[in-house]
């Protein structure tokens, strides 16, 4: 860290670390209602848990790549921030609106579009917190530095204001009403955020194996292109049943299918860099994210993602259990981890801890990264036998859902594991680590 | 051959690429947009339906149903639910039978999932079931592949 | 010199390639698009015959073959410009560069022209599924001549040597691309 | 040989070819249009061309042998699984 601006990430990191433990913590719960219908069906309905669990998520992400904006920014621009306190005072104004909207939906205060419940008044707040941080953020970039890995941020964090507001826009008509929501979630997770995912994976990279910039910066340029060549028209996946044309189902299956391209791409870029770096940095476990983000990314978002893409294949799988599988993979590799692998790597130089608990981080890591793996498996062979017996034999989806008992008892086991390795991680970041843990460390990462 | 301009031309080719790549998906959706107008022109979205799909959104029915396919996959889905409850053949009887359905809920039965009770009038319950009927109108392309949904 | 070299060398096997790396991912990965599009019409023609017959002998050759040549002649101005340029005769090379691109907007006039028959006809995106895939195909490669229009001037303006190579390599990639389009939607018929 | 004349070469190669794979799905002398020949003569010239285009247009030839030989496997690839499934058809009548 060589800003004293830069200190100011540690605030989102704290918060989105909270929400993150919330938002498994809801998990859980609704895995358990899966299971045992009856629990808490009265007091908290699974509509409310699931508001929870999936707003909590999309906020700690929204805070996390905030907090990885301040930290990096700072260090790229080579100048301070251009205002610590605005970004203190967004701070809270973006968790006040997060706790609102939470404490608002226990007492059935929201409104009714997936992901977007937020009554309108949060989302004007969250459009109010957004501009500020982009004021403060441009005008850093504006007044330093610029580089490949700074506009490429921008870009995203832009557009992913900009994306927002189509939230506000509620038609009547089903049909548009879905198509725009699609342009704020797919542009979001297939687009724009992936532009903020590649930007700070080249930060970590520049950082962490010191290869040259020059390099780190043209992969950078070739994975965002093929991300939006094939993302952009991609969102025709979505618009294969929703009452637009049948167009779409050609335009969707052929870009959609290319979309794992730039994932590969990605794990190819990093496994690159630190194979070519060969400088051992210290931080063994933030490189560990680093690698995990890529390689899981491309499984969950690319060949997950490739799986049930084609319209033909779609037709069947579509709303199954094994969107649920793809989506839990896909988050976690792409944005999750991101998000972990850019705190790990910042708060130790924030907090200026030499030895921190690098072996308890990355025991979250592969405690987290299994559970989220076998709960994925879970829910694919859930959503198979879904998809057969519901769309193909024509069954009725309780008698169903009755079949597929096993798998939901699998995902909570799984649930509870990533649950286990959330707080892992957790407490790693928070609690500072002791010479003996680090001499231990280097141990280990000599067996490795 | 000079190389050093490569990063410069990486750079406006991403630009370039994703300007010329986001026209064509607005041209895209425009037409798009005309097409799911015309969808209104002959199954005219009346003030019923309107206030229906509030009622769904207000009540987050998306957070355990799935509509077109799009939800939280506990609940069955609900685009064809009218249909599936014959409204094709018999409205009336379909009408009452949903009715009656969401009035019931939850049934409390153990091991079963339950829907909560919602605090919806008769009136809004119309509303709402009108909005299920000219949901299962809209042209999905022939998706879902089983009444079931 | 070394120095371009290292840099060069930094975009891996990709550096092999002559003039721009990024260029060739994007010939490539057109190439993935157009082919996908095109097996998927192949593909449909053998699940649809009549309506791809009927569909197919509704299309132009001459029409067709007319824009063909108007590309390859297009092509062919850009690549002399290239030429020119790297000759340092300037003038010379914005006169190419003018030719190659009057070619290109003669292919979108006629291309127009037969849209707007084909849609007088009632055979809009929707008609069939032979017309869906003929717009979608023919269409989004005129929006790549569109855009290699535009780059065609952009380059024209810039004119350093680097940004020709580029530019044209665009419209080339433009050209080679309608080279399988034009057999495979309007002359292979009737089987 | 010239550049100039190369690149005239290369232009007077691809319009020739142009008018033999209209001959060739139009039918005439020796060949029948709509046949597996005139399609499997289509597919052929389009391999042609585009090796031009690739070749004198965007100085493949200039590119290691690993390119090129990429570039071939990818087009001939594609053009070959177009000729395949579009001769699907007659195979199959073929068979019965």
């Amino acid at each position: 860290m060589k800003y004293e601006s830069q200190k100011v990430a540690m605030y989102y990191f704290a918060g989105a670390l909270a929400l993150f433990v919330a938002q498994v913590l809801f998990g859980v719960l609704m895995g358990t209602v899966v299971v045992v219908p009856n629990f808490l069906s009265e007091l908290l309905p699974f509509n409310i848990m699931r508001m929870v669990h999936t707003n909590a998520l999309i906020v700690w992400l929204l805070m996390g790549f905030f907090g990885c904006a301040y930290y990096l920014i700072p260090e790229e621009a080579e100048r301070e921030l251009h205002s610590t306190k605005l970004a203190i005072i967004q701070f809270w104004l973006f968790l006040f609106g997060a706790a609102a909207a939470v404490v608002g939906y226990l007492f059935r205060i929201h409104e009714g579009r997936e992901f977007l419940e937020q009554p309108l008044w949060i989302k004007l707040a969250i459009v109010v917190v957004a501009l500020m941080f982009l004021y403060n953020v441009s005008m850093t970039v504006l007044k330093g530095r610029k580089t490949a890995i700074t506009s490429v941020l921008l870009l995203g964090l832009w557009g992913i204001a900009v994306f927002f507001l189509f939230s506000l826009y509620n038609p009547s008509n089903l049909v548009l009403d879905k198509m725009f929501w699609w342009w704020v979630v797919h542009l979001w997770v297939e687009g724009v955020w992936e532009l903020v995912m590649a930007s700070v994976l080249a930060f970590l990279m520049i950082k962490m194996t010191g290869v040259d910039r020059e390099v780190v910066e043209k992969w950078l340029y070739l994975i965002i292109a093929l991300t939006l060549f094939t993302g952009i028209l991609g969102t025709g996946h979505h618009y294969y049943w929703i009452g637009t044309p049948g167009y779409w189902q050609w335009i969707g299956s052929i870009f959609s299918a290319l979309e794992v391209f730039p994932f590969f791409a990605m794990v190819i870029f990093t496994f690159y860099m630190v194979w070519k770096g060969g400088r051992t940095h210290p931080n063994k476990a933030a490189l560990l994210w680093s690698l995990g983000c890529s390689a899981f990314a491309f499984f969950g978002a690319g060949v997950w993602g490739f799986m049930h893409t084609l319209a033909p294949i779609n037709y069947y799988t579509h709303g199954t259990q094994v969107t649920a599988a793809h989506g839990h993979l896909a988050f976690y590799g792409a944005y999750v981890m991101l998000n972990i692998a850019m705190f790990t790597y910042a708060m130790p130089n924030i907090l200026k801890r030499e030895p921190y608990n690098q072996v308890l981080n990355m025991w979250g890591f592969w405690i987290t990264s299994g559970g989220v793996a076998f709960m994925t498996f879970a829910l694919t062979f859930a959503g198979v036998v879904q998809t057969h017996l519901q769309r193909v034999m024509g069954m009725n989806f309780m008698e169903v859902q009755e079949q597929l008992g096993l798998f939901y008892w699998l995902r909570l086991g799984a649930g509870v594991a990533v649950l286990v390795g959330t707080i892992l991680i957790v407490w790693s970041l928070a609690v500072p680590g002791s010479r003996q843990k680090a001499a231990s460390q280097a141990g280990l990462a000599a067996a490795e | 051959m000079s190389e050093t301009l490569t990063k410069a031309a990486a750079r406006n080719i991403f630009y370039g690429g994703t300007v010329f790549f986001f026209l064509i998906f607005i041209g895209l959706v425009a037409h798009s947009v005309t097409t799911a107008s015309a969808i209104a022109t002959n199954n005219p979205i009346t003030p019923s339906v309107a206030a229906g799909k509030h009622i769904w959104e207000r009540h987050a029915c998306i957070d355990c149903h799935t509509i077109l396919g799009e939800g939280a996959y506990f609940a069955p889905e609900l685009g064809n639910v009218w249909v599936r409850f014959g409204g094709k053949e018999s409205p009336d009887g379909a009408r009452d039978a949903l009715k009656a359905w969401m009035k019931a809920q939850p049934t409390g039965i153990a091991g079963r999932r339950q829907m909560p009770h919602f605090a919806i009038t008769d009136a809004e319950l119309d509303q709402l079931v009108d909005f299920l009927k000219w949901t299962s109108e809209i042209n999905t392309q022939n998706w879902p592949p089983q009444v079931s949904g | 010199m070394n120095a371009k070299l290292k840099d060069n060398a930094e975009w891996g096997a990709l550096s092999a390639l002559p003039g721009n790396p990024m260029i060739w991912i994007l010939i490539i990965s057109e190439l993935v698009v157009f082919g996908l599009a095109l097996i998927g019409f192949m593909a449909m023609r053998f699940l649809k015959p009549e309506i791809f017959a009927t569909g197919q002998a509704a299309l132009d050759y001459w029409l067709g073959g007319l824009n063909t040549m108007f590309l390859i002649t297009s092509g062919w101005c850009a690549a002399r410009a290239v030429h020119a340029r790297s000759r340092d005769q300037r003038q010379k090379a914005r006169l190419w560069l003018g030719g190659a691109g009057m070619f290109g907007a003669a292919f979108l006039v006629v291309k127009l022209v037969e849209w707007s028959e084909k849609l007088s006809q009632g055979h809009d995106i929707a008609f069939d599924a032979f017309f869906t895939l003929f717009y979608l195909i023919t269409g989004f490669h005129a929006a790549h001549v569109v855009m290699g229009l535009a780059i065609l001037a952009i380059v024209g303006w810039w004119d350093s040597l680097e940004n020709l190579k580029t530019g044209t390599a665009f419209w080339h990639m433009v050209d080679l691309i309608w080279l399988i389009i034009f057999p495979v939607i309007y002359l292979a018929r009737g089987l | 040989m010239t550049e100039e004349r190369r690149l005239f070469r290369a232009w007077l190669i691809l319009m020739s070819l142009t008018l033999v794979s209209l001959l060739a799905a139009f039918g005439g002398e020796g060949i029948e249009g709509g046949s597996a020949l005139s399609l499997a003569v289509l597919m052929g010239t389009a391999f042609i061309k585009t090796r031009q285009v690739l070749d004198h247009f965007l100085d493949l030839r200039e590119a290691r042998a690993g390119w090129r030989a990429f570039f071939t496997l990818l087009l001939a690839g594609l053009l070959l699984i177009l000729l395949g499934v579009g001769l699907i058809p007659t195979l199959m009548q073929e068979a019965t």
